[in-house]
């Protein structure tokens, strides 16, 4: 009976222990955290499956916690990120500068994930949320870039504090702290009020279209472990409180009647279309691979807000099970391109290219992992998307639906775009002695890829799990057997289609040894018109790869950075109106700014 | 017609009033030649691009090995009056050697490149004129040069064997064309009621 | 489940074997258009064999892993395929968006083994072939969305009973505007005249082929073969209602084949933004203003 | 017209075929040829009138092909300078096997009209074996089918193995290509 609060201080303490060792020797330090993580996530899967872990308080003072499907879900997911994600650590604390508090900070947020997901009371919702976004704050300028800290931070804390306004307005109308007592007892304006606030605290943590600036620039300048963290688990913050509002809270707003849905959640859905047109149109104009792979994020967060605003039992496993496939798939991609961030120390397509001669597994992991955010069938993504087609094509949502249609076709342009300008094409003379990654490294890759293969091969009891948290959010879940998954217009059977797709590949196998065996011939042979070209940074076709898409929306790509700065130009002037009004060289000017102030708040009051 | 006629008049008075011209000829009725010093090629080439012959046409040069001399050509245009200007001048073949016009046209580098490797002529000023251009491992005197002889060289290079005397692939024993003759010869007897011919 | 298995194999057999001798036939009608013999009918079936003959060259193992993947691919979806609406490998498993979701597997494959083949014209044409994917594909679900709301079921075997049984009623007469807007995703996607910038044999030297050589090109060429035969299906059984039994399905397919090979005959090429532009200017209009009608208005003839 | 003329068939032993079914590829080989569109010289104004409506190639199961991987047949179009030379060798090697060469027109059998000049080489079985040879100062169409129809007569009889010649005897062709180009990959300016 592994009980939370006690794993909550172990790992606190956890954190302590390894800041010591870090300190002493940085390896030792990272083998430390792994098992830290390790034990932690063993003893929540233990006994996490079966709802039987101990949520008495006995320590921690004024903190409570309740076991619920939802919350343990997302911990289980985002836990098993972080252990993937640890076992990098030994090879890249090195080069940091304060490597010692990194290991703290790493485990420090993940006790404040633990607390975040299994806690019942908003105010200890508060307080976790916000010792995840301080200590992920102090992470990542470790990626030597204050600039990506700065805008992480500013995002958060305006939606930390959209959310306290939220817990407040349902204090003063429920009168409990209780996250369910408190969502249950909204109604009418205040239901509507507390809607709109949380969906603001989703949308800065999940990077959804209006508040997305800050996602490419701390998951791009980001140190190369700690990204993946970022963009797999931390993103799901933003889901869960999506799921509070959306689902919890619903208010019943004026029906759409074509669709038969609320207006706010038809809007937050078409918000989240937006996010996923700007996200894959952002990334297929991006040359850095890590910042590619943070706007894939936004353009996947987009899928998962569109999955939860369609209220019903199809739309919310497609939703929950896309979280699963993208907290995979993304952490796979990203620890792939880390390790090559590592060989060659740079992420950015125009230096990099050929480098599967030398990385092969580092590739395959790649292509797995992009395989599967693309949603092509054998892999888990294909499942969720088919889900999330569903319930879109149920309710006849055309506009919804365009975008959704672009998101999954944009996603397999952009995701190949690393992998041509990054793996494949000429080898580089500079890139010839890269080595392949070392061993501990490669057992998350391998891990990664079989989960990847899993889920989307036999997604039966994955699904299954996700009933329950659906029956328990009040949904009627989806009948699933053990090898096909019924939604309301079609059937489908992965593991058919992963058998089928292991059958033609056996008969192209066939095709291909039977015939004359081909004569191997190195890159630089190719068909270059007759001309004799000796460099092969020439033969490499990486630099702006999609080059006519990108002049169709050349001018109209940096509108949201523009409206910030103006923005930020707006706040700034305000400030040099407060201080001329203020600080004034003579005093007699401020003293009566003052008391005109307190006269106009006190008018009401007093007389 | 009429005003071509004055435009080489004009081109004429021009060229005389710069430089001493020793020899004009006429070539068409909108070109005209002018033979004149090697040391004055610059000033009139500056004089005819400020009136106007902006366009250097051709650069090359004229092997004339009994006079032991290189007869350098100029070819400018003028877009407004169609008229050709050649500046010829003569250098002097053992060691040619001609000031690179390229302050005055920057397009001559090319030009310069092909006349140093089909003449062998330096143009100083021009900083790459030894680069080879369109020869590739070239190994034998300029080729433009008259005392080079092709044949001699394509002999030495090109060896040529005696091809078999006979040499086809058509197989004896194949009927397709007897057939064929047979099948022509029935559909002409048709044609003219089967009577012999 | 072996059975069906070998029963999918068979389809995808013969589904390379009609779309190979149709395509035949097409070049013999092509020829005779421009007044000239046109080669014989099983002409590409003796290309395809020759090039299985010939010995040729690899650039490693990525540039062989990546075709084995496409025509592993291609294969796999059209065992998936029905001809009639009874005849099928698999019972109910022919949902449509399998087809289109596998195909895309067949496209990564080829797009991977030719940018691995390190040419750029290989990159460039595989570039080229994703973005016109991008163009056809948004137009062509929208329409798909409509025809799937409609009659409430995503499998093929289901949208064709759902056309057969209201009075032989198909869905290019019921949605003409999506019907037309099929047509001209169904040319982006098998690559015809207008659309077949990721080939263009003049500009990009045959785009991703570029590099390949005998039985490489002769796979590739099975998978171009499969991948038409499984569009063209795809269109009869959406927009035309399916076939009762399998001649009426050879008619339909060779109706559609030709016609979209007449008007990529007689058709230049459109640059790549051209494409994408023109995708996203008309196509997508009609598909929404035809979604709209149908879904909302209902007005379904 | 008979263009050439027949000499003795060579004996093929049965352990130079590599495999059995070689000979079934024949036919196919033989029935769906490629043309690399390489227009070296003059002659390649004859190709489009043998292509369209008149002469019509495709019913023979020739087309052209855009790259040397594809293509089965190196058409040399006429003369043959230094330059082109070095880059026909190197897209001949770049072909996959089976190839074969046809030669049009007079220049690469004697040089044609330009045997005496610096630039253009005489005889190009020096350098790359050749199976046919379509003799005339640029031959008219009717003539090139016949060419072709040759090569296909010479597929048939296997006396079409130009390519096994030039992988048996590599050395001499390699030194005669050394002696008159010098070397054939060269380093330019323009390609560095």
């Amino acid at each position: 009976m592994a009980s939370v609060e006690l794993l909550i201080l172990f790992l606190v303490g956890a954190g302590v222990i390894a800041y010591i060792l870090t300190r002493f020797n940085t390896f030792l330090g990272s083998i430390f955290t792994i098992f830290a993580v390790m034990f932690v996530f063993v003893s929540l899967a233990g006994y996490g499956f079966g709802m039987n872990m101990d949520t008495t308080v006995n320590i921690l003072p004024g903190i409570s916690f309740t076991e619920t499907y939802l919350g343990f879900y997302f911990a289980i997911i985002i836990v098993f990120v972080y252990l993937m994600v640890s076992f990098f650590h030994p090879y890249y604390l090195s080069e940091y500068k304060y490597k010692n508090s990194y290991n703290l900070l790493f485990l420090l947020s993940l006790a404040g994930i633990l607390g975040a997901f299994y806690t019942d009371n908003f105010l200890n919702l508060f307080f976790f949320f916000e010792l995840i976004i301080w200590t992920t704050m102090f992470l990542i300028p470790q990626g030597k870039s204050k600039e990506a800290a700065v805008s992480y931070f500013g995002f958060s804390i305006a939606g930390s504090v959209a959310m306290l306004i939220g817990i407040f307005i349902t204090y003063n109308v429920s009168g409990t702290f209780s996250i369910y007592q408190g969502l249950a007892a909204l109604s009418g304006t205040n239901a509507i009020f507390v809607f709109v606030l949380f969906i603001i605290a989703a949308f800065a943590k999940l990077g959804s279209f209006p508040l997305h600036i800050w996602l490419p620039i701390a998951h791009g300048n980001a140190p190369h472990p700690f990204s993946p963290v970022l963009s797999g688990a931390l993103v799901k913050l933003g889901a869960f409180i999506g799921v509070l509002a959306l689902i919890r809270i619903a208010p019943a707003t004026g029906l759409f009647t074509a669709m038969d849905l609320p207006i706010g959640q038809y809007v937050v859905a078409i918000l989240g279309s937006m996010s996923i047109v700007f996200g894959t149109l952002m990334a297929i104009k991006e040359d850095d691979a890590k910042k590619l792979l943070a706007y894939s994020s936004m353009s996947h967060g987009g899928y998962i807000l569109v999955a939860f605003s369609i209220l019903n039992g199809i739309a919310f496993a497609g939703g929950f099970y896309h979280i699963l496939a993208h907290a995979l798939a993304s952490a796979g991609a990203f620890m792939a391109i880390a390790a090559v961030a590592r060989a060659t120390g740079t992420t950015k397509m125009k230096e990099l290219g050929g480098m599967i001669h030398k990385m092969p597994i580092t590739y395959l992991a790649y292509l797995i992992a992009i395989i599967s955010m693309a949603g092509i069938p054998p892999m888990g993504g294909f499942i969720s998307k088919w889900l999330i087609f569903q319930a879109v094509i149920d309710k006849g949502m055309i506009f919804v639906g365009i975008a959704v249609f672009f998101g999954s076709v944009g996603s397999f342009l952009y995701v190949f775009r690393p992998l041509a300008a990054l793996f494949l094409g000429q080898e580089l003379t500079e890139y010839k002695k890269v080595k392949e990654a070392p061993l501990l490294m490669l057992i998350p890759t391998f891990i990664l890829m079989g989960l990847n293969v899993y889920t989307g091969v036999f997604p039966g009891g994955i699904l299954k799990f996700i009933n329950n948290i659906i029956v328990e959010l009040g949904y009627t879940g989806i009948e699933v057997s053990t090898y096909e998954i019924n939604g309301t217009n079609g059937i489908l059977n992965p593991a058919l289609i992963g058998l089928i797709f292991a059958v033609g590949s056996g008969i192209a196998f066939l095709i291909f040894i039977v015939l004359k065996k081909s004569r191997k011939v190195e890159l630089m042979d190719t068909y270059t018109a007759a001309n004799f070209v000796h460099d092969e940074h020439l033969l490499h076709y990486a630099v702006d790869f999609y080059a006519p898409l990108e002049r169709l929306y050349e001018k109209q790509s940096n509108w949201m950075t523009k409206f910030y700065t103006a923005l930020a130009e707006k706040v700034r002037e305000l400030g040099k109106l407060g201080k001329y009004l203020f600080m004034s060289k003579n005093i007699s000017t401020t003293v009566f700014w003052i008391v005109a102030i307190i006269i106009f708040l006190l008018w009401g009051e007093v007389l | 017609m009429m005003n071509s006629m004055n435009n080489i008049k004009e081109v004429e008075d021009l060229v005389n009033k710069t430089v001493k011209v020793l020899k004009t000829e006429n070539i068409d009725k909108n070109q005209i030649a002018f033979e004149i010093e090697k040391l004055e090629v610059h000033r009139l080439l500056t004089v005819l691009k400020n009136t106007g012959w902006i366009q250097l046409s051709y650069l090359s040069a004229i092997d004339w090995p009994d006079e032991n001399k290189f007869e350098v050509v100029y070819i400018v245009f003028n877009w407004e009056k169609p008229v050709y200007i050649q500046v010829r001048t003569k250098i002097d073949r053992g060691n040619p050697v001609m000031e690179s016009i390229l302050p005055i046209f920057p397009g001559a580098k090319y030009y310069e490149r092909e006349a140093h490797e089909f003449f062998g002529i330096a143009f100083p000023g021009n900083p790459d004129y030894e680069k080879q251009l369109i020869l590739e491992n070239w190994d034998d005197i300029p080729p433009l040069r008259k005392d080079f002889d092709p044949s001699a060289y394509s002999a030495r290079k090109f060896p040529s064997r005696e091809y078999p005397q006979d040499f086809s692939v058509k197989d004896p024993n194949n009927k397709t064309l007897e057939k064929t003759e047979e099948r022509k010869k029935r559909a002409k007897a048709l044609r003219v009621g089967g009577k012999k011919q | 489940m072996i059975l069906n298995i070998l029963i999918g194999i068979g389809i995808a057999f013969f589904g390379f074997v009609l779309q190979t001798s149709i395509a035949g036939i097409n070049r013999k009608i092509v020829g005779r258009l421009q007044k000239r013999h046109g080669p014989r009918w099983y002409q590409e079936f003796i290309d395809i064999f020759k090039l299985l003959s010939k010995r040729s060259i690899t650039h490693g193992w990525i540039f062989d892993f990546g075709v084995i993947m496409a025509l592993g691919g291609i294969i796999a979806t059209a065992m998936f395929m029905p001809l009639t609406n009874n005849f099928l490998a698999f019972e109910n498993f022919d949902n449509f968006f399998i087809f289109v979701y596998l195909i895309a597997v067949g496209m990564l494959g080829m797009a991977m083994s030719a940018s691995g083949s390190g040419n750029p014209w290989a990159s460039i044409g595989v570039m080229r072939a994703l973005t016109t994917m991008l163009a056809y594909e948004v137009p062509f679900l929208i329409v798909v969305l409509t025809i799937i709301n409609l009659t409430g079921n995503s499998s093929l075997t289901e949208i064709m009973l759902y056309q057969q049984a209201s009075g032989n009623n198909w869905f290019l007469i019921a949605l003409p505007i999506g019907g037309l807007v099929g047509f001209i995703a169904l040319m982006g996607m098998l690559g015809k005249k207008p659309f077949e910038t990721y080939v263009a044999p003049a500009e990009i030297a045959s785009g991703p082929m570029v590099e390949y050589g005998g039985k490489q090109l002769g796979m590739l060429f099975i998978m171009n073969e499969i991948s038409a035969f499984i569009e063209v299906s795809l269109f009869v059984h959406l927009f035309l209602g399916g076939a009762t039994n399998i001649f009426e399905f050879l008619i339909k397919y060779f109706v559609v084949y030709t016609l979209a090979n007449l008007i990529s005959s007689v058709n230049g090429r459109f640059k790549i933004d051209q494409v994408v532009k023109f995708f996203y200017k008309w196509p997508l209009i009609m598909a929404v203003t035809q979604a709209v009608i149908a879904i909302y208005f209902g007005w379904v003839i | 017209m008979l263009s050439t003329k027949y000499t003795e068939k060579t004996k093929l032993t049965k352990d130079e075929i590599d495999r059995k079914w070689w000979e079934v590829g024949d036919y196919f080989r033989r029935n769906s040829l490629w043309l690399l569109m390489y227009c070296t010289g003059c002659c390649a104004v004859e190709l489009p009138p043998s292509m369209t409506s008149a002469y019509d190639m495709e019913r023979l199961g020739m087309g052209p092909m855009a790259t040397p991987r594809q293509a089965d047949i190196l058409l040399v179009s006429g003369y043959l300078s230094l330059k082109t030379l070095r880059r026909l060798i190197y897209t001949y090697e770049q072909m996959s096997e089976p190839k074969y060469v046809i030669g049009l027109g007079s220049c690469p059998i004697n040089g044609g009209i330009y045997h005496d000049s610096h630039a253009v080489i005489n005889q190009l079985d020096q350098y790359i074996p050749v199976d046919v040879y379509v003799a005339g100062c640029m031959p008219n169409p009717e003539s090139i089918l016949n060419g072709f129809v040759d090569l296909m007569e010479s597929i048939k009889n296997k006396t079409a193995n130009s390519w096994k010649k030039y992988r048996d005897n590599n050395e001499w062709y390699k030194q005669n290509q050394k002696d008159a180009l010098g070397e054939v990959i060269i380093h330019d300016e323009f390609h560095e």
